[in-house]
C-alpha cells in the first residue's frame, strides 16, 4: 500500500475539477498540466499548481508523454491521473510512469494492450465466453465472402485501430464486399496505421449499454450498468442508470459478462465494458472494454453512493476494495445531459468563446460538475463538453422531471449550447417511455428539422 | 517620455473588448502596460523537489521566443523541462549576468525526459538577470532570463 | 386564486438568488431591486430586470416602502417577496401592497401586528395556551419586585420593542431591580422610541427550537422543528433538523404549541414559532413567532423534500396546500453553516471586499445557497453573510462528516471567512454529542482563544 | 487631441489595481474612456407596463447630481420613481431639445408613491436629447437628459 500525496493530474476541462474536488476531500494536493490557452481555467485556479505543458493544440502539451511525466516529477508527484481521452489509455505513459517511480491511476501496460486493440479485445471476449456480434477478422475476400455467407448481411467493417465511430464501413450486398472491404482496408492503413480490419453482423436496431467495473486486482464487482443509447455520430449526449425496460436475465447476463472479461485478463482498476443489446433478438454482444473513467460515471455515483474516482485512487494506492458485490446497492434513477458549446442550429459547430454568466445552483437531486465560471473561454482546441448536468430521483420519471426543470434553472449564456436539444429530449414521449435505441436522436432531430414540435 | 494619443486607447479598447479579458499588455515606446484580472494569476506553486544533477548529453536545439518588456527582453522557455545553467555539473554556466548573447548563443539546456534541448538567446544583447534557477522546472513560456538588446 | 406572473423581490444576497431559483422553475418573471452598490451583484444578473432603487445604504433603498412599491408597479410586477429582514415584516409594506392592488408574499398586516410587538405575542401565546417564560409587563417598580417575587431571580428586562438581543438586562438580585428597570425604560425609550418592558425569568441553560410552519388559512401544518443553539451574540451560526435528543413528548408538545400559536391569530403563509427549552426543567417556553421564511429553511427542505418558497408562494396566490400532516414525512438530518466575510482573529469584524475565487461544487448531500462568483464584491453596508452550507444525510453523523468535506473541498478566497470556525464546530466532540444549549458556542470561542484545539 | 501620459497610464492602473474592477470609466480633456466587464452591465429590461397618467400636484425639489459625459453631461435620476416631462397631462414639457437650462431649472418631475418630487437639471447649458420617455419609470440613477454645458 503507497498512499498517495501529490497527484498530477493530466487532463483539462471538468474532470480535471471533478479529480480535484476529491483529491481536496481526501487530502490530496494536486498539480494540474495545462496547455497555454486553459491557463486561467478552473481547474488551474483550484489545483494547488498549475503548470503549462506546451502551447494550445493538444499534439504540443496534453498529448505529450515525455513532458507530461517530466512535469509530474517536477513538480514532486508521486502518481498521474489521466482522466478520459488525451493519454488516459496510453500505453506509453502507463510505461513511462512504471520507469520513474509514479503511480498510473489506471490499470497496467498489460491490461491497456489487452482492451487496446479491438482484436486482441474480441480474441479475449471469445476465451472469456463473453458473446461477440458474430463476425470476426479476416485477410483477404475470400475469408470475408465466407465469413458473410455464415453470418448474413448487412456487415460492418470495422478498422482494427478505429474507435469511437471511424473506420467503419456498412455493407449490405455480397457484390459490395470486396470493393468494400478493399477501400476499408486501405483507409484503415491511410488513417490509423494498421490496415487490419475485421467483419461483424450490422445489428439494425441497437441500444448501447455497458457496465462499470470495479476491480483490486482480487475482488471484481459491478456497480450496475448505464444505458448510453442516446447517440449522435457515435457521440454520446444522454446517459441514464440503470438501462430502463431490461429483462432482469438480460440485465444480469450483462453484468456477468462483464465481471468475466475482467476477470479473464486481470483487470485491475475502474474500468466499463460496453455492449450492444440487439432489441430484436434479445441478445447482448460485446464491443469493447475501456480503461478508464467514463464521462457519464456519475450517473453510476448517483445510484451507487460511490465515489469512483476516490476508489480509483485507492486501488492505484493497493488498497483492497474492502467490499462485496451486496454492498453496491443500486438506489432510484439517474440520468445525465452533457452540456456542449455548440449550435444545433448550425449542425452542431462547436461554438467557442467567453461564458458570460455561468450559474448551477443546487437544487434537490442535481449534481452539475463543470468548469465553466462566468467570465470563463472556451478554447477553440478541445472538446465542446462544458458541463455535465446529472438528476437522480426515486423514479426515472422523477430524475426526467428534474432534469426539466435544471435546464429551465440553470444558465450558461454567452455560447450557443445544446440546452434545447436536451430539454426536447426529456419531454418527448418516446424517451419518457425509456429504452430507446441508437436509432432514436438521429430520429428526433429529423421529427424537430422538420419542424414538427419534439 | 512617449505620450499615448486618443487613437492608441482606442486600440486598448479594442484589444479589450474583442479578445482575451483577463489579461491585456501593450507596449509602445518604452512604455509597458500591462492589466491582469485579479486572482486570474497563475497558480502559486507547491514546493518542488530537489532536482537530479545536469546531464552532460549533447543537446539539440530549440529556438526561444523573444519577449520584449519593459526593462529588457525577457527570454521565456520554449518548452517544458528541468532547465540547467550548465551542459554539466560542476562546469561553467553557459551565460551569467553582463555577458553580451547574440541570438545564436547557448543559454542553457531544458531536459525532458532525457533529452536535452539547448536554448538560444533569440536575441542580441548583455544579459541582465538570471531568472529560472538551475535544476528546476520551468513551464512552458517561464522567463529564463532577461536581456537587455542592443 | 390568483396566479402570480411576475414577482417583485425587495431583497438582496442570497434569499434573492434563493427566490429567483424557485421562480425560474415555476416559469416565474422576476424583478429585482437592488441598491447602487448590488447592481453588479449574482441576483441582479439573474433577474428578468433589476432596477436600482437607490444609493448603497438600506435606508435609502432597501428600506423604502415608497420607493419598492413603486418600483414593483413600474415594472409591471404582481406581486412582492420580502426575503428576509429588510421589509420582510413591515406592516407598512403589507398594506401598501393591498392598496396597490400587489400580493404580498407573507402573511396579511393582521397576522404581522399579531407578531411585530413582543407584549401582544405574549398575550396571544397566553390565550392560545402555549407556554411563556414565566413573568409579564411591568410599568412600575412596584409590579416589577411582585413579579419578581413570584417567578424567583435571575430575571431578565426586554424591551418591548427590541429584539435580536437588543434592549435586554438580567437582573440576578432583587435590590438591583428597581435601579435596572429605570435603566431598561429609558434605555427602551432612546433606542426604540418605545419606553415598555417585561420581566422574564432569565433561563441559564436554553436550547433554541423552533417550528416550520405552513399555513393556507385553513390546514395550518408543521414541517418539523429545527435547533439553532449554535449562537454567538443571539446571531444564529449553525442550524440543524431535527432537533437532536428531543425527548419524542417534547418534540411533539413544540409541534402542537407552535399550531396552536399559528391557529390562534389565523396566521396564514409560512412561518416559524421559536421556543426557549428548558434543559434543566425538561420545559419549554415561546419566544416570538417569525411571519416571514427564515434563514435557515434549507434544513427544513432537505428533510422534508419540500420548496418552501414555492409554497409560500402558493399560499400567496389563494392556493389550498393541498396536503396534510401526514404528508409531511421527515427523512435523516441536516445541517447548515453560515459562512460569513468576517474575520474571526479579529473578533469577528466583518470584512468585505472582492472575492477572487468562489467555488462549491455539486456534492452528494451537500446544497449551498450563495450569490458568490468569482470576482464578486462584498459590499460593506450589509449582512456578512455570504453562504449558506446545508448537508443532508441519513444520520446525524452523516451530515457533519459532509459538512467536514464540503468546508475542506470548498473555496471562498480574497476575504476572511468564519470557514475555520465552522470547521471546529464539527469536529468538536460536545457538538458531535449533539444537543448543545446557547452557551455552547460562547464556551467553545473561550476554549480556542485559550490556545486548547477545539 | 491630448494625449495621454505615462503618469495618466500609471494612474488607470491604480484606479483598475485598488478598486472596483468591473467597471472603469476615465475623463481627462475630451477623451472619455470607460472599461466595463463583459457581462456585468445592467440587466436587460421586462416590459414596463403602460404608466399612469401625470398628476398635477405641486412638487418637492430634488436636484440631480451631474455626471460629465463625452457628448455633453446626463442628468440622471436623483431617485427612483415615474418620470414625468410636464406639470400635468396634456401641459407643455418643463423643456425641450434645444432649451437653455440653469442649475436650478426643472426639467421634470419624479413620482414616488403620489410624492411629487421635481427634478432641476443641476447644470447650465443647452439640453441636447430627452433620454427618459415621459410617464416610464427612471431608476436611481438613470440618465434623464442631456446637457451641453455653456
Amino acid at each position: 500500500m503507497t498512499p498517495i500525496k501529490r497527484i498530477f493530474i493530466a487532463n483539462r476541462g471538468e474532470i480535471a475539477v471533478r479529480i480535484i474536488r476529491t483529491c481536496r476531500a481526501l487530502g490530496i494536493e494536486t498539480v494540474l498540466g495545462v496547455s497555454q490557452a486553459d491557463r486561467d481555467s478552473l481547474g488551474a485556479q483550484l489545483a494547488d499548481r498549475a503548470v503549462v505543458l506546451g502551447p494550445a493544440p493538444s499534439t504540443q502539451s496534453y498529448l505529450k508523454v515525455g513532458t507530461v511525466v517530466q512535469a509530474a516529477l517536477g513538480t514532486g508527484c508521486d502518481a498521474i491521473h489521466p482522466g478520459y481521452g488525451f493519454l488516459s489509455e496510453n500505453k506509453a505513459l502507463a510505461e513511462a510512469c512504471a520507469n520513474e517511480g509514479l503511480i498510473f491511476i489506471g490499470p497496467s501496460p498489460d491490461n491497456l494492450d489487452a482492451v487496446g486493440d479491438k482484436l486482441t479485445a474480441r480474441t479475449h471476449a471469445e476465451n472469456a465466453k463473453v458473446p461477440l456480434v458474430p463476425g470476426g477478422s479476416v485477410d483477404t475476400v475470400e475469408e470475408a465472402q465466407a465469413l458473410a455467407t455464415a453470418v448474413g448481411f448487412p456487415m460492418l467493417i470495422k478498422a482494427v485501430a478505429g474507435g469511437g465511430g471511424r473506420g467503419m464501413k456498412r455493407v449490405d450486398r455480397a457484390e459490395d464486399l470486396p470493393a468494400q472491404l478493399d477501400l476499408a482496408i486501405s483507409e484503415a492503413a491511410a488513417a490509423f496505421g494498421d490496415g487490419r480490419v475485421y467483419l461483424e453482423r450490422y445489428v439494425t436496431v441497437g441500444r448501447h449499454v455497458e457496465v462499470q467495473i470495479l476491480s483490486d486486482g482480487e475482488a471484481i464487482l459491478h456497480a450496475g450498468e448505464r444505458d448510453c443509447s442516446v447517440q449522435r455520430r457515435y457521440q454520446k449526449v444522454v446517459e441514464e442508470a440503470p438501462a430502463p425496460h431490461l429483462p432482469e436475465a438480460m440485465r444480469k447476463g450483462l453484468h456477468d459478462a462483464a465481471i468475466a472479461y475482467a476477470r479473464h485478463i486481470n483487470y485491475r482498476s475502474l474500468g466499463t465494458v460496453e455492449f450492444l443489446v440487439d432489441v430484436e433478438r434479445g441478445e447482448f454482444y460485446f464491443l469493447e472494454m475501456n480503461a478508464r473513467v467514463q464521462v457519464e460515471h456519475p450517473v453510476t455515483e448517483a445510484i451507487t453512493g460511490l465515489d469512483l474516482i476516490a476508489l480509483q485512487i485507492a486501488i492505484a494506492e493497493g488498497r483492497p476494495l474492502g467490499m462485496t458485490q451486496d454492498d453496491i446497492v443500486l438506489t432510484g434513477h439517474a440520468i445525465e445531459c452533457r452540456l456542449n458549446a455548440e449550435d444545433p442550429d448550425n449542425g452542431f459547430m462547436p461554438s467557442p468563446g467567453r461564458v458570460s454568466q455561468a450559474w448551477f445552483p443546487s437544487m434537490p437531486g442535481l449534481r452539475v460538475d463543470t468548469h465553466m465560471t462566468p467570465g470563463a473561454m472556451i478554447p477553440p482546441y478541445y472538446d465542446s463538453m462544458v458541463a455535465k448536468l446529472i438528476t437522480h430521483g426515486t423514479t426515472r420519471d422523477e430524475a426526467i422531471a428534474t432534469m426539466q426543470t435544471a435546464l429551465k434553472v440553470c444558465a450558461l449564456t454567452g455560447v450557443k449550447t445544446n440546452a434545447g436539444l436536451h430539454a426536447a429530449i426529456m419531454g418527448d414521449e418516446t424517451f419518457q417511455q425509456g429504452g430507446v435505441d441508437t436509432a432514436y436522436l438521429p430520429g428526433l432531430l429529423a421529427r424537430i428539422q422538420q419542424g414538427g414540435k419534439a | 517620455m512617449t505620450g499615448l494619443t486618443r487613437d492608441d486607447i482606442d486600440h486598448i479598447l479594442k484589444l479589450i473588448d474583442g479578445s482575451d479579458f483577463d489579461s491585456l499588455k501593450l507596449e509602445t515606446g518604452d512604455l509597458k502596460l500591462e492589466l491582469r484580472r485579479k486572482g486570474a494569476g497563475p497558480a502559486t506553486a507547491a514546493p518542488a523537489p530537489s532536482a537530479p544533477a545536469a546531464p552532460a548529453a549533447p543537446a539539440a536545439t530549440v529556438p526561444a521566443p523573444v519577449v520584449a518588456s519593459g526593462g529588457g527582453s525577457e527570454v521565456p522557455a520554449p518548452l517544458l523541462g528541468t532547465f540547467y545553467h550548465a551542459p554539466k555539473p560542476g562546469a561553467a554556466p553557459f551565460i551569467k549576468v553582463g555577458d553580451t548573447v547574440t541570438e545564436d548563443s547557448v543559454i542553457g539546456i531544458i531536459e525532458v525526459m532525457k533529452l536535452m534541448n539547448q536554448v538560444t538567446a533569440g536575441v542580441a544583447g548583455t544579459v541582465t538577470e538570471i531568472l529560472a534557477p538551475n535544476g528546476e522546472l520551468v513551464e512552458h513560456g517561464q522567463a529564463l532570463i532577461k536581456v537587455q538588446p542592443v
